[in-house]
């Protein structure tokens, strides 16, 4: 019981230092394909956060079984917003991988402050 | 005992997440970061989330990985050291994580049942979900009706990251490009290519198989979409790049997007013109329950389809391009 | 199909874009999309006729009741927002074909187009949603769209610039989807009307403070509010200029009526002192906007980075007059919404017509246009004139709205009031230095006179007389912001 | 009766399994180059796989679940030395030499 109570704060810090992580290397870093890896972070972070909230004690998978009785189930509707979060995140992240590959033909670097230096 | 190895997971996450940002070597970033997806999608199983694990792994640990390589072929490998804008950046981020941490204090702890997430929407889903759909996976009935306009809306968001990159790198193949069965993929191996080739038609039916067994267990269009996309990938792999277009050239990924996309669509107007609202599967049949399932069917169809054929084709938007300068 | 509409609204678009991407012929990928774009105009004009008249608009997907699926709801300000959307899409796309021909190749243009209908699908997505969660998918379709229409930009800088919007852009809807996390963790919903009724019976309340704050920064962020404007700038420049139009004029507009609409009504419906922390935080960065981006632009060189600039200061006036909650004050930022759009667009739809002779639209390299083109330099008067608010175009009726609305602020009314005409005169110098530049300066290089493409010139014209028609009869946006200001105070949108 | 036997003997097999997964890990660790770690790495993928997973099975009984467990076990006993063939192949390419001596190596 005690131990589950901290686990289910663990999560929440989990997450607070995976987002905060992931933010940190989009912001601190220079390298464009380590700031589209820092922002894959960053949503991955969210997405713990969504999914620790579905979590029933004692729950299974959102999967009815026929006749069994007295199943609990954890919750399916974050896992729903979450699946889409992940295709979403996926998608920008080709685009931007993209626009780091015309940058580095146009350019020369995936530098941030070199690019800025050549134009 | 499940407890203990959530711990452990989410521990092994930090250290993985502190890992990718020191590393100066993105190469060694991006494999730490398909870890790290594949960590998530361990916590993930152990939360109870099983389609949304299975995505993870597919998507995360798998495509992405396979999609950040192909960048990094064509740009640079290693990061610059620079010290530059650390400090802005870590003030923002304690503010981020002081106000993340002032907000937990009142957050209803793990597996609470009295959360009130479990109390409102969830419980009705649970129990409606065998009343009008009459299947077990209720993430799927979730996915593909009640909230299905969601679910649309992904796909073009999938949409229009394909047409994205297409646009940005190129529609054509650079030219000039010779098709040479000798030079490319792994071919001289044998030990890749003897298990490569075992594999890939258990990856595309297994794919099959979460493709028409999501409203059963878990799975679903996007998750059959990316383990098809990646079982082709791996083709791809053994055989060389140009190999894997030869076989699925560029016009059929591109129908398979936009008859993914469109069947989608369609089955939303066909549900309007029988009467009904925009996606309201419950008049495609004489009968409601079959009508819901068959518009799911469709649907996930429809999503398969979608992803599968926008995931190759970002692919080899990046893979057939040649390094240049 | 009455009932449809709001449905149609979005689908339209967002199921012609993929069609668009198979007419590989010359021209017909344009036709199609204009066609559809027109079409969603249409439908946009239809239901806020309905709505003027007293009507709204529910939609339940799927056919599942509110809670329980996604609901679309439209009322008088989506239905205002949604006027600019297509409209801003429809004008630019019906104007802007030699345009875009001129900056993106033949065989990327079906690419083009259809990008350009799923980012109007997504910005009218987002307009018609009552449901958090849909609204940050349709947000996500229209970023993912809009990055690749910046990208298309013919200079290499567009790339960098593209990549800083695509950055920000997803941080600021991760913050946004966070910031529902949060509320849907303490609520267990995602629908806005059912979020406005459960979060009365939360008790502990620190997550929904600290969701207010992520969804508010988020969307701030989206809606480049000063000084999270950063991207805003290079990101115009950069695009090809059709691009520009389009979202310049209603891009950013879109999340800043997400932003008024959450605060509204979920927030303010349920806090105590909610308005007192919404005027604190906004009205000193829309103060600060107003005055640093108009000094910014007065001395900028380019004359679309000017414009962008201008934007941002815009932006400031709007989210000044939201920050007064009042009736007054809601109506001012509305109208100003609209009217802005109308200036905006019209403005940077003459800069295209330059453009179609001028490769450098650096001030001093445009200097004496008006001799050679002298129907789309008479157009960016009027609109210019139209943005500093000289009495008989749009742009003074949200202005004197806006003033109006400042003078009830009480011991600072003042103050306001100081700041919103110095900012106008520094409107007026930068909208001068275009003018001037344009008529009084002799001509840099000697170029025969001619005009820009007809269609684009119409268009223009036609919006450069919207502005004087909205100045001298602006009941139709008045009403529609009346009754949107209304039922936002009443915190039932 | 038989049921404790088989109980016991599963638990054997699984903490065997775990013995090698420690042994593979600290291999990989303390082993001076890259192809010896890759040795010790190689090791945990092979017989800790067959052990740890005859240890599920036997606790799983005759039923699906053995069913599926053997289908994992001989895909990752497929895949596994194929990952580690590829990764000695790609370290070999690169230029890395086999040799006993290079005690400073890494990737």
């Amino acid at each position: 019981m005690n131990l589950l109570e901290l686990l289910g704060y663990f999560n929440y810090w989990v997450f607070a230092i995976v987002l905060t992580v992931g933010l940190y290397t989009v912001i601190a870093k220079v390298n464009l394909v380590k700031k589209l890896i820092g922002l894959s972070i960053f949503q991955s972070a969210v997405f713990l956060m969504y999914i620790t909230m579905d979590k029933v004690e004692g729950g299974t998978a959102p999967i009815i079984q026929k006749g069994v009785e007295n199943q609990v189930f954890s919750n399916p509707l974050p896992q729903v917003l979450i699946l889409t979060a992940i295709v979403v995140g996926v998608s920008t992240l080709a685009l931007g991988l993209a626009i780091v590959v015309r940058i580095f033909e146009a350019y020369g670097t995936i530098e941030e402050d070199e690019i800025l230096d050549a134009d | 005992m499940i407890i203990l190895f959530g711990l452990f997971l989410l521990s092994l996450l930090v250290i993985t997440a502190l890992a990718i940002v020191r590393t100066e070597n993105l190469f060694v970033a991006v494999m730490l970061t398909s870890i790290f997806s594949l960590l998530m999608a361990a916590n993930f199983f152990v939360l109870d989330a099983a389609d949304v694990a299975l995505t993870e792994a597919a998507v995360g640990a798998g495509i992405t990985t396979v999609i950040f390589l192909s960048a990094l072929a064509l740009t640079a490998e290693s990061e610059k050291t620079v010290q530059t804008g650390k400090r802005m950046a870590l003030v923002v981020v304690a503010v981020l994580a002081t106000l993340i941490i002032y907000a937990t204090f009142d957050k209803p702890r793990l597996g609470d049942p009295e959360a009130p997430v479990h109390q409102h929407l969830a419980p009705w889903y649970l129990e409606n979900t065998p009343v009008y759909m009459d299947f077990p996976n209720v993430v799927t009935a979730i996915l593909g009706s009640f909230r299905g306009y969601d679910t649309l809306g992904e796909v073009f968001v999938v949409f229009a990251a394909c047409i994205g990159v297409l646009f940005i790198l190129g529609v054509k193949p650079p030219e000039g490009r010779i098709y040479d069965p000798h030079a490319s993929g792994l071919r001289h191996h044998l030990i890749p290519q003897v298990v490569g080739r075992l594999l890939i038609p258990f990856v595309v039916l297994f794919g099959l198989y979460v493709q028409f067994h999501g409203e059963y267990g878990p799975g679903g269009g996007f998750q059959a979409g990316a383990l098809i996309a990646s079982g082709v990938i791996l083709y791809a792999l053994l055989e060389g790049e140009a190999a894997a277009l030869r076989a699925l050239p560029q016009p059929v990924l591109m129908g398979l997007v936009i008859g993914g996309a469109c069947l989608y669509g369609a089955v939303g107007l066909l549900c309007m013109l029988l009467g009904g609202n925009f996606l309201e599967y419950s008049v495609l049949s004489s009968n409601t329950v079959s009508g819901q399932q068959l518009g799911i069917l469709l649907i996930e169809a429809g999503v398969g389809m979608a992803v599968c054929g926008a995931l190759l084709s970002i692919f080899h938007a990046f893979a057939a391009r040649p390094r240049r300068l | 199909m009455t009932p449809h509409l709001p449905a149609l609204q979005v689908i339209v678009p967002m199921l012609c874009a993929p069609l668009i991407v198979l007419l590989k012929p010359r021209g017909l990928a344009w036709a199609g999309a204009s066609a559809a774009a027109l079409l969603s105009f249409a439908i946009a004009l239809n239901m806020a006729l309905a709505i003027a008249g007293g009507g709204t608009f529910g939609y339940d997907m799927g056919g599942w009741a509110a809670p329980y699926g996604i609901e679309l709801w439209v009322g008088p300000f989506s239905a205002l927002v949604l006027l600019i959307v297509t409209g801003a899409g429809a004008a630019a796309m019906l104007a802007g074909r030699a345009s875009v021909d001129r900056q993106i190749d033949v065989e990327r243009q079906p690419l083009f187009y259809s990008a350009w209908l799923l980012a109007l699908a997504g910005l009218a997505g987002i307009a018609v949603s009552a449901d958090a969660f849909n609204i940050f998918v349709f947000m996500e379709i229209s970023s993912l769209a809009s990055y690749v229409l910046i990208a298309g930009g013919p200079d290499r800088r567009a790339l960098p610039a593209v990549f800083k919007y695509l950055i920000m852009g997803t941080i600021g809807a991760t913050f946004y989807l966070i910031g529902i996390g949060l509320v849907y963790m303490m609520t267990g919903t995602l629908n806005l009307a059912d979020m406005e009724t459960r979060i009365g019976n939360v008790v502990d309340i620190n997550p929904i403070l600290v969701a207010a704050g992520f969804i508010t920064i988020g969307l701030a962020l989206k809606a480049a509010v000063f000084p999270l404007h950063v991207w805003l700038p290079n990101a115009y420049t950069q695009a090809p200029h059709m691009v520009t139009v389009f979202l310049a004029a209603c891009a950013t507009k879109v999340a800043i009526y997400v932003l008024i609409r959450f605060d509204f009504f979920v927030f303010q419906a349920n806090f105590e002192n909610h308005q007192l922390q919404f005027s604190l935080f906004l009205m000193p960065l829309a103060l600060a906007g107003i005055l640093v981006a108009s000094a910014v632009a007065m001395f900028e060189g380019h004359i679309k980075r000017l414009l962008a600039m201008s934007s941002v200061a815009q932006i400031g006036y709007i989210m000044l007059g939201a920050s007064f909650v009042s009736q007054s004050g809601l109506t001012a930022s509305a109208v100003h919404l609209f009217n802005h759009a109308l200036a905006k667009g019209g403005l940077f739809l003459a800069i295209a017509g330059l453009a179609c002779h001028y490769r450098d639209l650096r001030l001093d390299q445009l200097a004496g246009a008006a001799r050679s083109m002298p129907l789309t330099s008479a157009a960016i008067v009027i609109c210019g004139f139209s943005l500093v608010g000289i009495p008989g175009t749009a742009g003074f009726i949200s202005k004197w709205l806006l003033i109006d609305a400042a003078m009830d602020q009480g011991r600072f009314a003042w103050l306001l009031v100081a700041i919103i005409l110095i900012s106008s005169l520094m409107a007026l110098a930068y909208v001068w230095r275009i003018i001037e530049t344009l008529y009084l300066k002799p001509a840099v290089a000697a170029l025969a006179p001619r005009e820009a493409p007809w269609p684009l010139l119409a268009v223009t014209w036609l919006v450069a007389l919207a502005n004087i028609g909205f100045g001298l009869f602006p009941q139709f946006p008045l009403a529609l912001s009346e009754a949107a200001a209304k039922l936002l105070l009443m915190h039932t949108l | 009766m038989i049921d404790t036997a088989v109980d016991i003997l599963s638990w054997m097999l699984l903490f065997l399994g775990g013995a090698f997964v420690i042994i593979g890990g600290l291999g990989a660790l303390r082993l001076p180059n890259f192809y010896t770690r890759l040795h010790a790495a190689s090791l945990t993928e092979t017989m800790a796989t067959i052990l740890i997973f005859a240890g599920m099975i036997l606790q799983a009984g005759l039923s699906l679940a053995a069913l599926k467990l053997a289908a994992i076990m001989l895909f990752l006993l497929l895949t596994a030395p194929t990952a580690s063939y590829a990764l000695a192949n790609a370290a070999l390419q690169s230029g890395m030499r086999p040799e006993a001596r290079n005690r400073d190596e890494t990737l």
